[in-house]
């Protein structure tokens, strides 16, 4: 089983007509998604990937009764490819775009809560059911099917974890990436809870990093909630405070708050190992299980 | 993007936000003019993006010509925290009788801007958040309405600021909220602002800090960047358009993905080196961004050896090879040694690509960053 | 019994230090109103009309319990006045203001369908439950408790039904204007199901007038779900197609809908007895009772 | 408030919509000066607020000076339904493959703007509305957003826009909206919009309609109002502050609250009269409001009585007694019969405050109405 998507998600790639737009989405096509339109404003008509484009992510859903999109939009067009897609309506929109002012996506958080729609990302590199479907950016190759869940602020950093696990054996559910946005649409609780309520998720994997306290917030939740082992990984103990580490989010407050030491107590107190490497990461989650 | 004290206190000017009358001044001689033709008593205040200026001698009253000479003389050309003072802010000072906090930043848990007024302003506001939160009042704003006006006389009514002044006030919180929106603004804060003796009200400081993000669209503010920028290499990064942070170590650090770049120089510090920087050349690096990249690395004289860790998404391991073959062939001697890591899209075609001659290839993230940190040792000793 | 307003409710008067505002907080403290306060910025800790006045909505609820306010604001500050008292939050929200810009009643809409608390008007006289209490503008003496429920987009035109009615020995459990903006926080099947819901309504007046298609939605209501039986007026038959009828929302549009002859012939279709004069309704009325 | 075409075109070039080259004249020769600036052919359009002007006659092509002076000379002075044309826009006529329609309103049944897009531009687009409602695409929207980008490509796209100018018309769109926003419009309409043989879009007509109620934060169009006006009356009116309709009896009617006034002119009309005009004084009308409605009213020489029709909530019976007194005892012989009826709050001492030597005083509504038909009979008869 899996989260969130599988090969029945229904797939409109936004932007699919750009460069990174049509590389990915033949990748995601490539990989077994079934992606089935793509949307991009002016391009109606065209064919890309071999899959038919529509001028607006509306027209794509009518026509092909898609039920995901994924957003490779520039950052300046982002939010308001996102907005299209909330409004849709659509199950699941994952927005890869790293750069989307911060207000935009204030505004788009607030629309957020107005409709029924999950958002991923963003700032993400999507999600992925190995074996199943890809939306997003993340390299299929590395991924196998499997009984770990992981969720992660970076989508390099998944990429290491989820090559370590591989390499023993060890595949995945599903894998999903947050974003390293402050402002993001579904955090750590959001895919801890899809994870703990999943029967073929056996122990999940958790890559946060320094800025803000939705680590803090998903230990209390594992505490709390969680029977499925967690084992985590935090980046940024070396970030000096006030400088923003590439993630718009991953910034440790001039007052202290969100740093890394932080988080990997947290998580400590709520049982869940952090490795100081991701081999580590690997060698917990071969324990856990 | 931090703007100087001089840079926001233009743009609140322009915003309608009370501020004193200043001018910005690079030698003694202009601070003193400056000085002569404000009324004294005047403050010079050195502008660099350090906090506690005043603490550290930054900030200096001069109550006529031969003391404005002096401020001028000791604070221009002094080292403040690492950073050389090359510019003073000349200032009439402010009679005042209260000093007062008004921010607006966004809040991430909540995903959405806040607006904070606090009747303990001029002091270090942190410490307050810290030991008194209450005195503190946060008004959370929907940002698709934007800050209601009932919302900014809340909070200053709630702040306990005194009623005389209150809708001065409010209009200095009204303003501040504005000018955050429409600037794309992470973060404007006025601490203190000033009561003045005539129950008039004053933005003494002004901090303002923009969305590198929205830079795009804000393009007053992006001709701000290159004043704003602290030092050299940032002003570089900029220009490059990279995520870079220095750091005092003696490893560079080029990678992909900000959490694995993270993870580089927790991996450096790990296996005992020491970090020189954080540089995430982000998703979809083409060659001549790699090339930039360790450029960027090269212009730190700290620098060692570097390490360079791609993994694959957006990012393509053949370009990323191509592009530091191109870059380091450009060297007669190529400065340090560079030890790559690729992984995940095209990151075979990528190994292959990349010359031997030019760089060292390993497989694992442990092994290149060990190797690295192993050359930085070596170029240490040497 | 009544709606909405009772001798338990506490009332906040925004604007209590205008001249208005002073006058009718006067007028409704004579009337017996639980007036406990007023708001105004910048007035806070004066007393008006023997009621303490607080700078803000928010501290008046605090300080003394209110849980209704009486807006007496001018127009250019009404919205932001609604706004406040709509987070508060209160549960009911009187707003007499005429004159608030369209545009920021409907950003004004928006909050409302965010918020619980109810909203009357704006540009209305207000409520009135007879011998307990009135909140807004309605002149006291003219009402009498009784067993008819009446409600009207129209002030004065509802003080000239009530009028006749009393006349007659015929008094009212409570009167609500709902104001004669285009956009109101309350309208017509809002306040028919709260009298269809009060066992001691045994008959409603229901004063309509051109413009919109409230009207019509409400004869359709009466006609599936009201058993108390309604008699309706309808102003503004003489009205010429395209001109505002002073009421911000009186204006039969050039397509011709929201003529008075489509309302009433929409209530005569739902039994609903319209009259040609005020007297006209106070005869039918005693014919429902 | 509407405004004239010429009006709305300024506004629209000033926000950034593409119109015809055009300009205003109030005489043949000024028309003919204009024309000949501009390339012919040109449109020589009447300025009244008139629907169908070009059916009427009020809208000519001339393709060089002697048609346009020919055009101007049948326009200017004309009468069309009722109005006398002063003005006429000259504007280069556009060469046009389609016509679209584009257009802002508040949908007061969704408490919500609405934008809307139509292929069929050009014809009466409320007969579309009628016959083929799934030809208009409408869209509504948030307001606290406002308008996003995308929905106005949703509505361009969804009405069958050809792509190759779906982005200009998109842009129009979201000009018309904000527009609408910016401006406290009620109304903002192009019909049509025309796709010029070049496949340029251009606003060929405009429609603006301005909320009364926020003119006093809109200065720019509070100071168009008086050109905007239709007639002297609705200027006085505008003057004063009142809201006032015309109609084409001879009972003047005031009256207090909109819904009291309605039902005045509607019962006048059941008594077998005819309402001259609907005047509602508004809510706590004061003295010098009062005699301004008897001005307005006694200025429309159709007026042969008049009946004040005042129940008072907001509104004070004594105040409007003094009003009355005040303003009929200006006069040496008072314009027509007053009867005057006063009731709610303070309605016994303003009846008693009346002065029965200038004014008929009734108790009832439907008494007070009969006996100004009666008036008003007599005096048509004299």
């Amino acid at each position: 089983m899996s989260i969130l998507v599988d090969d029945d998600t229904r797939v409109v790639v936004q932007g699919i007509t750009g460069g990174e737009g049509k590389f990915h989405a033949e990748q995601m096509i490539e990989y077994g998604t079934n992606v089935v339109a793509g949307a991009v404003p002016g391009k109606g008509g065209q064919e890309v990937a071999g899959v038919p484009v529509y001028d607006t992510v509306n027209q794509a859903v009518v026509a092909e009764n898609a039920d995901a999109s994924v957003v490779l939009v520039p950052p300046a067009f982002a939010a308001d490819a996102v907005f299209e897609a909330l409004d849709t309506p659509l199950d699941l929109v994952v927005a890869i775009t790293e750069g989307i002012p911060s207000q935009d996506m204030a505004k788009v958080y607030k629309r957020l809560s107005e409709v029924d729609t999950r958002l991923l990302g963003p700032n993400c590199p999507g999600i992925i059911t190995p074996g199943e479907a890809k939306l997003g950016i993340l390299p299929g190759n590395i991924f196998e099917a499997g009984n770990v869940g992981l969720v992660s602020r970076s989508g390099t950093l998944t990429y290491q974890v989820v090559d370590s696990l591989t390499a023993r054996g060890v595949g995945q559910t599903t894998a999903i990436g947050i974003g390293g946005d402050p402002i993001i649409g579904t955090d750590f609780i959001d895919a801890l809870e899809l994870f703990e309520a999943d029967p073929d998720t056996e122990a999940v994997v958790m890559c946060g990093e320094i800025g803000g306290e939705d680590e803090e917030a998903a230990a209390a939740y594992i505490d709390e909630h969680m029977d499925t082992p967690v084992a985590g990984f935090i980046a940024g103990r070396t970030a000096p405070p006030g400088k923003r580490m590439g993630h718009a989010g991953a910034i440790v407050s001039g007052s202290g708050t969100g740093t890394a030491d932080s988080k990997i107590s947290a998580l400590n107190d709520a049982g869940v190992p952090v490795g100081d490497t991701p081999e580590e990461v690997a060698d917990d989650i071969e324990e856990l299980l | 993007m931090k703007l100087h004290e001089y840079q926001a206190k233009e743009v609140f000017a322009d915003a309608g936000i009370p501020t004193p009358e200043s001018a910005l001044a690079t030698s003694v001689d202009e601070a003193v003019e400056v000085a002569d033709a404000l009324d004294y008593p005047v403050a010079v205040k050195a502008q660099v993006h350090v906090g506690g200026r005043g603490k550290a001698g930054g900030i200096k009253l001069a109550e006529n010509t031969a003391e404005a000479r002096e401020a001028a003389e000791s604070i221009l050309g002094m080292d403040l925290k690492g950073y050389t003072v090359d510019r003073v802010l000349v200032e009439e000072a402010v009679d005042f009788t209260n000093e007062l906090y008004v921010g607006v930043t966004m809040d991430r848990s909540e995903g959405a801007p806040v607006v904070m007024v606090s009747e303990r302003g001029g002091v270090d506001i942190e410490s307050v958040a810290e030991e008194a939160p209450e005195d503190i009042v946060r008004e959370h704003v929907d940002p698709s309405f934007g800050l209601q006006a009932y919302q900014a006389r809340n909070a200053v009514y709630d702040a306990g600021i005194e009623q005389d002044v209150a809708g001065d006030v409010a209009k200095i919180v009204q303003g501040v909220y504005d000018l955050w929106a429409d600037s794309d603004a992470t973060e404007v804060e006025i601490n203190p602002v000033m009561v003045t003796s005539e129950r008039d009200v004053v933005a003494a400081d002004a901090v303002m800090k923009l969305d590198e993000d929205a830079l795009f669209r804000q393009p007053a503010f992006a001709d701000m960047e290159e004043d704003a920028a602290e030092d050299d290499l940032e002003a570089k990064a900029n220009e490059y358009g990279f995520d870079y942070v220095r750091l005092d170590g003696n490893t560079g650090i080029i990678g992909n993905g900000a959490g694995l770049v993270m993870t580089t120089l927790d991996l450096v510090d790990y296996y005992g080196g020491q970090p020189a920087n954080f540089l995430d050349i982000g998703g979809g690096a083409k060659a001549d961004r790699v090339a930039n990249a360790l450029d960027m690395v090269f212009s730190d004289e700290n620098v060692d050896s570097v390490v360079f860790n791609i993994f694959g998404g957006i990012t393509r391991g053949d370009e990323v090879a191509r592009g530091i073959n191109s870059a380091l062939e450009q060297f007669d001697e190529i400065p340090t040694p560079v030890v790559v890591r690729l992984a995940g899209t095209n990151a075979a075609e990528g190994r292959e690509i990349l010359n031997d001659d030019l760089v060292t290839v390993e497989e694992t993230l442990e092994g290149a960053v060990q190797r690295a940190v192993e050359y930085a040792d070596e170029e240490d000793i040497q």
